[in-house]
């Protein structure tokens, strides 16, 4: 291997200073022993003098057999910084949770540092263990030994993407459903899913156990699934004068004035809650965690059809299915078998509906979620929407004819 | 390819998470009952058994080399059984089982500068973000370079003073918001501010009718330039967007003039008090600026002040906007209101004022 | 056509108002200080100078003959010197400046059943309505037929019972919404439901292209039928909006087995508490049933009397429903809630539910 | 002029039961004497019957040097109801306010029995006189005696369609600018468009003296004029007691936790209003009306473009200008003009931008407010948006050229 090149880095050395964590003493650490990383630090001081990136548009490479994972990268400046003509990332399909041990993590750091550039994100925004930064004939190599490692790519292109999830029952008492076990789930159910491109565009599962959403679902995963529940909320008296009244917490205005729906009246002494006026929104909870507790009869919400804005603006996921039990299965049983048809159902549908490039959320705005529900054989209930329509054009399916009595379609 | 084509396996997804879990998880696995964020970097987790499991949180840049990996690992091996998890904003978690190790990990943590202990609770935690001039052909800014400046800038809130609610940051380069900076209480996102340019040679490169369908405007038309074929765009009609750059690599938008930073605020994700809520327009451009973005980090830092001087108690950034209302918001930070900042997209109409109730 | 030409007087507008202002009302104009509603139809509004004006508001059908004008001329003549006026949902106002004119002119109203006294304060109104089969070409249904059924089931909240709050009915016999039911607590709408018929004729009454652009959805294409030129209606994709009719009278929609009546719900347009809000779609289709339209009326007593029973004080239907929520107002009215309900126009997708704050 | 025919009307005789007055005792009052309501009543069982109107759409008729003021109409039945063949509606424009004086009120009646069906409407939605039903040779001494008498005709078509508004000054406390005279004053400035289409489509005016609205025109004007107040909320604190506290009134539940900002505090005795907070919503002045009254710096919001559904779906009209004082010109006085200015720059910019059949609303729908404000020359305010926009797609007009450090357009 060649020695790594040195470069004068006047402006990214501005970004060691401070006192948060700097990527450039990441990208100097492996620019100490590598060619490929201190070119990337060469070729990122270039774009810092000159305020534009030096990368192409990617090219199609990957690993045989499949038909994501890697996301092809080629330097635009080759010539200057020949070590990162080739820079291709690599993702790795994390554990649900970000869990891990050191003995499978330091597996991972091996690998890459005897085939790539010896640096990561840990963990890029969908999710995956990125591998930054590697050439095309290292590819095959890194899977293999990924895969004997007993890991395997993440998704990319018109995939399944890698499902991911908040830690959930891991570590949080507000896990509603087993938020690690359904993305593991899910994810070994679609492998080929997310290997080999299936749908118009791509498909993102976000599994948070609870409606504070810490893995932001709702905003970024084309089916969004919300732990919740439908019973009354937990209260622990006791715990409640002795963790806040009497430490002198302002019930009425930290919580009560602060509940979307104002259900909940506090005298001094009660907390009187009208769980049916609740909408599950978690802050008395959240506020007051040390008394009060969701309900016991749990599950998830699911909602379908977020995304970023290119191309037709921004969507957050909507609600297809308002309440699901999600029910750890037990030996012998299928898991989520609500779940798993539905996603069959919508799958089928946008496959054979869907544009390509378009998204499941942008189809349903094309063609309308009343159509898009009776596709996949859902009953629309008023849960799914904020109101009903205010305009007048409504396509009614059937009418009278003149000379009939029946309606027909 | 492959030498060992017939050993090749596939298709075996990750590992299973139980290898992972530390034995308090696996034993307590979804018995949680409470937890108690004791500084704003370390909580612990109290099972219905009475087990507990401490937290330790520490900023990472997301950029980690493989050798600070190891590094994490040593300390995860002396403290945590060699157990650890990364967090949804890329945080780094060690899992302390025993009590007894979590002082001897703090105090190895504040041994070395690169771990900053911090952003649990109401405060500042890391920003989401996306590869920027370190990887992507497409970005309109750096990623990791505003991050560092502007986490620089506000580490207090990470790691030693409370807000009044969480402040959620997002960054994401260009228009596609890898970084899904589309609901966070302040968002740093990429821009282009000038159509795309057409290169010579685009015929060779692109599909002509998929091109000019890419772009939603309707602003790209083919059109012959010295005999070749190639397109225009009508730039009054062209919105800067850049996906006929992701469809064809031969109409760069990238421009270091007219590149830049653009600043969102008042969106947010959980459902907590108040519905998910879309980030909105406060600054529509501001030039890059690098290495240290110092116009981006004031923006920044001066919408936070405004938050902490205005919000009530629990509230997020646009919660606290709602109330006061965004004339205020604009009158408050002093950001000017352009024409700009007023919808002119799909659904543009449904943000006109159609009533009455104003301030004066 | 005109025998005088020379002496044309155009242009000159109403005559001015103060003419027909009561010497009290001149005397205080913008000098009102308080009113009180006396009894349901019957208020006196009180000047800075301590004058005060009697009001009696009786109900019209709106549709008055010149011999209903007389007889009310009379009464004005007789018990208010000669001054009246009619309010912006068209009942009479009989403006009392001497207050032991009052009784009489009470007295005197009681004695022709045509009068009924009511609809001030927190009741039912009269309907603001529209033409129908009366005068216009393209009503659904009748206007004043219904607007009478619906009054004389309701009347009672008219002239005697309180309700929490207003509950404003509107009526339009087509999309038209002449009546701008668009806004009411009620409305009523008169619906097509069957795409329009092409008459044989249609090429020499309409201009093809001006019919063909006239449609929203692209419904409507050029044909060739028999030889002539004419247009078709691609059925799935027309929504009977009546938009070509009105450019092309060869496309009929009106039909007797498939028009009828759509009830919506919950608009409102004072600024009082909430902002201005549209109606929304509660009964997509109930077929005309003259004369009395009982499925009709029925329709809006049930959700008047969930209103009754739900809202609270001041409240208004739209603000009730919003507190309760969509799904509760469909449960406790019982209404089916359809396909239909879900908007696909527009802005439907800013419709649909973006959170998981839902009542279970 | 010949009998009037008798008609069986089994259905419309079910019309005259109940408590409510009755269109079709109206129309049978007239039928009584005239052969035109005789046949309307005629035409009307028939429609009761099939289910459908017998109308056919209008042609153009009116009267000269008018375009507009008059809506054509005939019977699709005229060979059995001949005296409805044509069947023509005068708007005749009402006075502000709808205040009459029963001698000119008996001159319009005697006009109408003379020339027309003796049926009115009292009013049109959009707030004229409507003479319902006249034949094609009645229009020109209708006219003819219209104008001798005082009167004169309304809008139809793309003109300046009658203006009209509440009550105001004429009997209510809480008008906050004199709608009565600027009705007058619109009315009186703009006859020529009124009567000689000069627009895109059709123009409302609609002018309310308070944010009670009750004249709907922030509904169904393509300019809504409504009072409104800058200052603090007037509070008479000894009424308040008399009239409310001592009689039990719930201020809290009743008004403070109704304020849209809840900007109130009642503490048993004293009502305390954060004007800067409040949004001049009238709530609190609606109930506590014995008590409270609108501050003293009084005018108007302007606001711009509601309209009906067809076809782009319905508009709530806009707020253009936040606040414009209106108060009444001082002889000598240009009348209002802020608010002519800002018609005249509308008016112009959408008759050269409006297309065909395009309300203003709508223009401003297509081509953007951002746009519309440039082009009318009004400097763009948050007060005009409910939030800035969510989506990233911003038409910059200007960037910098490689070669040189200006901006250009
Ligand atoms: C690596 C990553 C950013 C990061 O730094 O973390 C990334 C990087 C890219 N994204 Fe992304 N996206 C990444 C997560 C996201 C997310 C967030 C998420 O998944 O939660 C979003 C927003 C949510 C969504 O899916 O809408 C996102 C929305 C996009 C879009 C817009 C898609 C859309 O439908 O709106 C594009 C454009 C496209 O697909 O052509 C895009 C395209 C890209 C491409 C492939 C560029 C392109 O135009 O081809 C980027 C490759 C960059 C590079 O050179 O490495 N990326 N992308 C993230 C994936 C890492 C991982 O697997 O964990
Ligand atoms: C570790 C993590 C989940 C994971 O699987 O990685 C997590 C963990 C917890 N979250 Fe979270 N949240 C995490 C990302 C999020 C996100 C996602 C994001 O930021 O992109 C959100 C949505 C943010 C938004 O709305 O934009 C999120 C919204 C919440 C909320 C709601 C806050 C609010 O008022 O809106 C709570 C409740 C609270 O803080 O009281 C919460 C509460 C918690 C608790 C207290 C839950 C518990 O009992 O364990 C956890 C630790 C406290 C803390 O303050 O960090 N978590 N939390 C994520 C830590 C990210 C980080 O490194 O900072
Ligand atoms: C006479 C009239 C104005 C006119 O120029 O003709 C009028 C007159 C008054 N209105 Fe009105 N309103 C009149 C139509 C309206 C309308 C328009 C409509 O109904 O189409 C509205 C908007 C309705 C809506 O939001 O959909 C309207 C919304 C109000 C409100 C707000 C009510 C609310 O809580 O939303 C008030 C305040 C109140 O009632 O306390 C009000 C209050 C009043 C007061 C008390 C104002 C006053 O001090 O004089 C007047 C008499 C009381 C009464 O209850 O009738 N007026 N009022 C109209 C009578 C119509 C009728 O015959 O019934
Ligand atoms: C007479 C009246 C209804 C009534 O019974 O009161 C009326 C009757 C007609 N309206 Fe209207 N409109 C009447 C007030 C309204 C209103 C309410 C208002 O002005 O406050 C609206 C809703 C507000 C608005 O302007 O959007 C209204 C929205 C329409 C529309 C839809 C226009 C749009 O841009 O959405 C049409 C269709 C058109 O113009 O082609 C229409 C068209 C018509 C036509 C001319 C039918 C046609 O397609 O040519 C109707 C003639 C009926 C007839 O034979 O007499 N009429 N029309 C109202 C006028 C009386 C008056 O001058 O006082
Ligand atoms: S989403 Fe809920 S269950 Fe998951 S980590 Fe956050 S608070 Fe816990
Ligand atoms: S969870 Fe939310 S909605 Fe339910 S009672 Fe608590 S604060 Fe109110
Ligand atoms: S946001 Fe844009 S520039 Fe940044 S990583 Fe994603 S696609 Fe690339
Ligand atoms: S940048 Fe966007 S708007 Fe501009 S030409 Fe390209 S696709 Fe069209
Ligand atoms: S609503 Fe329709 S049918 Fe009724 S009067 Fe208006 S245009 Fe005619
Ligand atoms: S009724 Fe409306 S949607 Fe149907 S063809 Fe006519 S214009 Fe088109
Ligand atoms: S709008 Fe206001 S000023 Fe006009 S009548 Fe109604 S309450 Fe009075
Ligand atoms: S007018 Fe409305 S906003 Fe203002 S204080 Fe009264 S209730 Fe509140």
């Amino acid at each position: 291997m060649a020695e790594p090149k040195k470069y004068d880095t006047p402006l990214l050395d501005e970004l060691e200073k401070g006192a948060f964590p700097s990527f450039v003493t990441e990208i100097k650490r492996m620019a100490a022993r590598k060619p490929m990383a201190a070119d990337l630090l060469g070729q990122l001081e270039k774009s810092y003098r000159d305020k534009i990136g030096y990368w192409k548009h990617g090219g199609l490479v990957g690993v045989m057999g499949y038909g994501g994972g890697v996301i092809g990268r080629y330097s635009a400046k080759a010539d200057e910084f020949p070590e990162v003509s080739h820079f291709h990332t690599i993702r790795v399909n994390q554990p649900s949770g970000w869990f891990y041990n050191t003995e499978k993590l330091r597996l991972l750091c091996d690998i890459w540092d005897n085939h790539g550039s010896g640096l990561t994100n840990m963990h890029g925004s969908t999710g995956d263990i990125v591998f930054l930064g590697t050439r095309t004939e290292e590819l095959e190599p890194i899977f293999s030994e990924l895969t004997q490692g007993g890991w395997d790519l993440g998704g990319s292109g018109s995939c399944m993407r890698t499902p991911s999830c908040c830690v959930g029952p891991g570590r949080c008492e507000w896990a509603l459903y087993d938020t690690l076990a359904v993305t593991y789930q899910l994810t070994m159910d679609f492998q080929d899913e997310m290997h080999r491109p299936p749908f118009p565009y791509k498909f993102k599962f976000k599994m948070a156990g609870c409606p504070n959403d810490c893995v932001a679902s709702i905003a970024r995963a084309d089916m969004s699934i919300i732990g919740t529940w439908r019973d009354a909320i937990q209260v622990d008296a006791a715990a409640l004068k002795s963790e806040y009244i009497d430490k002198g917490t302002d019930i009425q205005s930290d919580v009560v004035e602060m509940c979307p729906t104002r259900c909940m009246k506090f005298d001094g002494e009660t907390l009187d809650i009208d769980n049916a006026n609740c909408t599950k929104c978690m802050h008395c909870i959240n506020v007051l965690h040390h008394a009060l507790a969701p309900g016991k009869d749990r599950g998830a919400c699911i909602l379908v059809g977020s995304k970023a804005p290119i191309v037709e603006g921004a969507l957050l996921s909507s609600v297809i299915v308002p309440f699901v039990k999600l029910d750890t299965p037990k030996e012998g049983e299928d898991p989520y078998p609500e779940l798993m048809e539905l996603i069959e159902k919508m799958w089928d549908f946008w496959g054979e509906n869907g544009k390509n490039r378009e998204r499941i959320g942008e189809m349903i705005q094309r063609i309308g979620l009343g159509n898009f529900l009776e596709e996949i054989e859902v009953d629309p209930i008023p849960e799914m929407i904020v109101h009903p329509r205010t305009n007048p054009y409504i396509f009614f399916e059937e009418y009278f004819e003149d000379d009939d009595e029946a309606e027909t379609e | 390819m492959a030498d060992e084509p017939a050993k090749k396996i596939t298709d075996i997804g990750p590992p299973h998470y139980s290898e992972f879990l530390p034995p308090v998880v696996k034993e307590n696995l979804g018995k949680w009952k409470d937890h108690e964020i004791l500084t704003p970097g370390i909580m612990y987790h109290v099972a219905e058994s009475g087990a507990k499991l401490h937290t330790v949180r520490v900023a990472s840049p997301r950029i980690l080399s493989v050798d600070r990996i190891r590094d994490i690992c040593d300390l995860a091996d002396k403290h945590c059984e060699g157990y650890l998890r990364f967090t949804s904003r890329n945080n780094v978690e060690f899992l302390v089982s025993d009590e007894s190790k979590l002082q001897p990990l703090v105090d190895d943590l504040n041994k070395d500068p690169f771990f900053v202990i911090g952003g649990m609770g109401n405060g500042i935690s890391n920003i989401v973000h996306t590869q920027g001039w370190v990887h992507c052909h497409s970005s309109a800014t750096d990623a990791s370079g505003i991050v560092k400046c502007v986490m620089d800038e506000v580490h207090e809130y990470f790691s030693e003073t409370r807000l009044p609610g969480k402040i959620r940051i997002a960054l994401a380069c260009c228009l596609n918001m890898c970084g899904a900076v589309h609901c966070s209480d302040i968002a740093i996102l990429g821009v282009h501010r000038r159509p795309p340019r057409i290169d010579d040679n685009l015929n060779k490169i692109c599909e002509i009718p998929t091109t000019v369908s890419s772009c939603p405007t309707g602003a790209i038309r083919p059109a012959t330039v010295d005999g070749k074929e190639t397109v225009e765009v009508d730039e009054d009609a062209c919105m800067s967007c850049a996906n006929c750059y992701t469809v064809c690599p031969s109409m760069p938008l990238n421009d270091p003039l007219n590149d830049g930073i653009s600043i969102w605020v008042g969106g947010k994700v959980s459902n907590a008090r108040t519905e998910p809520k879309f980030s909105k327009l406060a600054i529509p451009f501001i030039p890059n600026n690098p290495p240290r973005w110092p116009e981006v980090t004031d923006a920044v830092k001066n919408i936070i002040k405004v938050y902490i001087d205005n919000a009530k108690k629990y509230e997020r950034m646009g919660e606290m906007i709602e109330r006061i209302g965004w004339p205020k918001f604009f009158d408050l930070t002093g950001i000017e209101f352009t024409k700009y900042h007023i919808d002119d997209f799909k659904h543009a109409g449904t943000t006109y004022k159609t009533s009455t109730h104003l301030r004066y």
